[in-house]
């Protein structure tokens, strides 16, 4: 099969499947193996990027999905229905910032972080596709574990958890500096 | 004429601790815990809610906060390694990761703006290929699994089930009323006293057939000295105590 | 705008809608009049004409749609009916064997065993052909039994249910026991 042909059913096979498709079966179909496929997958993600093109390819997690390009949304919406937008509040987020950064986690692990209660928040997310259940914690009550999906992933244009802004011990360093210069400012006043 | 103060909303506890120590300017490491404690209930006493739930997560930080206090005014605590152990140093913890996320969620809404602008296409699949459902391979959904794993899976399956029974509290149900009866006891005893005068108390507990009725017993004999109708004396402390009727 | 702009804009409509879209919106969209907006897209259809694509314009009445190209279609179906690998989690796993020895049986008893809802995994097994509904137990809320299927035997070697290994009394007493010594150990530190 010539390499033309190959993205050419790549591209057809994300445009009509819509939804996020794995690079397993993306390989399957152009009869290559999933590396050689991954190949050829970035490089069409670069011809994507050319000025004349409102689509792109994105990678979510081992799976490839087609959308549009974000600068394409001012000419969509005169077009098209805006994709209904959730607005998650301060709880909601920052239950699933926990979430996304200690999966899988239990509510009790979450609540012990936020000091409150986060029943409400993790329905909420569940209802929104942005969490799911993952099983169950191998401990007292079997409590469910929770992690983030795929969903989560788009909506928040991350290609994989690897991805996520890092959460590091530094960043808990960078808030001691910013106290400590707060408080030198305070000292050199 | 009170001023309207319009309270900021909170998260929660941490949020409103992040809150004071943010406004204060002070270092998270070195909270100055009196200023803070006094500043957070002041806080709180002017919350308005009537929600119990709401106002207990509040209430037990406050608690916390107080905790805290006492500890500072205490001689340091000294922890297996010799050093002196800041009582501020857990919630400290709590408060840097509770803000760490906090911050990520702040960044994850930004995030959520930008992927909010780009559009995806429903699939157009025709209907037959969409409604396909390929064939299952069972020799490759079985593997290596056989009737005898099956079995261990249940047998595991089973033991989970039991190790979930609490031996202790699922026997509580089992328990039976006590059918020792004060009344009946101090009747007995009475009749025990006149009957005997002077005794030990030692052989009279032996007489006592059960843990309940020992207690009822002592119980008894606590009712009778107090209303003198006996007396008692010991030589030595856990010595036999002999009981000497008054009456 | 910039002609590259334009042509990813109309790219950008095209693919989000998905249905034909009138000439005389996309026209609108890029700011053009039709006639300047008809040249841009006929242009756009012959560029799309290329090996490498797998999706194409096509006019219909004075509309434009995206859609695949007639010769993807075996690939697609491909992708689309690719033989799906089936695992049976250990949920599945658990649930089945439950079904299995305990049967006929109900998915309340089932919850009772595992402490946790079942519905996925008894959908899935139904789904697999390794259980079957074997009526409703008459008892409130009529609930449906499920039991083996003929599948089951043939993938496990089984002649008949009679060959299934069993579980006898003794064995529950002794889990039993284990429990309690394990709470009595516990108690005992």
């Amino acid at each position: 099969m010539e390499r033309a042909k190959k993205e050419a059913i790549i591209e057809a096979v994300l445009f009509t499947m819509g939804e996020s498709v794995d690079i397993s079966k993306l390989a399957e179909v152009i009869e290559e193996d999933t590396k050689e496929a991954k190949i050829i997958i970035e490089e069409m993600m670069q011809k994507y990027q050319e000025e004349n093109r409102g689509i792109s390819i994105i990678e979510l997690d081992g799976a490839y999905q087609m959308c549009t390009k974000g600068e394409m949304y001012e000419y969509l919406i005169k077009v098209a229905k805006s994709p209904r937008k959730y607005v998650l509040t301060d709880t909601v987020l920052e239950t699933l910032s926990i979430i996304a950064y200690k999966q899988p986690v239990t509510r009790l692990e979450i609540e012990k972080i936020r000091g409150v209660s986060c029943d409400h928040a993790v329905n909420r997310l569940v209802e929104l596709d942005l969490i799911k259940e993952l099983g169950r914690l191998d401990a007292p009550g079997r409590p469910l574990l929770f992690g983030t999906t795929e969903q989560f992933l788009r909506s928040f244009g991350v290609r994989s958890l690897e991805d996520l802004p890092s959460l590091n011990p530094e960043q808990i360093e960078d808030f001691k500096e910013q106290a400590e210069e707060e408080i030198q400012m305070k000292l050199d006043v | 004429m009170a001023i309207p103060v319009k309270l900021q909303v909170f998260e929660g506890p941490l949020d409103l601790l992040l809150h004071l120590i943010d406004k204060n300017k002070i270092d998270i490491y070195d909270i100055p815990i009196v200023t803070i404690t006094e500043q957070y209930l002041s806080y709180i006493k002017q919350m308005d809610t009537d929600d119990m739930n709401v106002m207990s997560e509040f209430l037990v930080m406050a608690a916390t906060l107080l905790d805290i206090k006492c500890k500072m005014l205490l001689p340091k605590e000294v922890n297996e390694e010799g050093e002196e152990e800041d009582p501020r140093a857990e919630l400290v913890q709590k408060l840097l990761e509770y803000k760490m996320y906090k911050f990520m969620s702040f960044e994850l809404k930004d995030r959520q703006v930008d992927a909010g602008r780009t559009m995806y296409k429903e699939p157009t699949l025709p209907p037959e290929v969409a409604d396909y459902r390929p064939p299952v391979d069972y020799e490759d959904l079985i593997g290596d699994l056989n009737l005898s794993k099956l079995h261990e899976i249940f047998k595991s399956v089973v033991k989970k089930q039991e190790d979930k029974i609490d031996p202790i509290r699922s026997k509580f149900g089992r328990l039976e009323k006590d059918e020792v009866n004060m009344d009946e006891k101090i009747l007995f005893i009475e009749a025990y006293t006149k009957d005997h005068k002077r005794f030990s108390f030692r052989a009279l507990l032996e007489k006592q057939a059960s843990k309940m009725d020992v207690i009822v017993t002592f119980l008894v004999i606590l009712e009778m000295m107090k209303t003198s109708k006996i007396s008692i004396e010991q030589q030595e402390i856990f010595d036999d105590i002999i009981i000497t009727s008054n009456m």
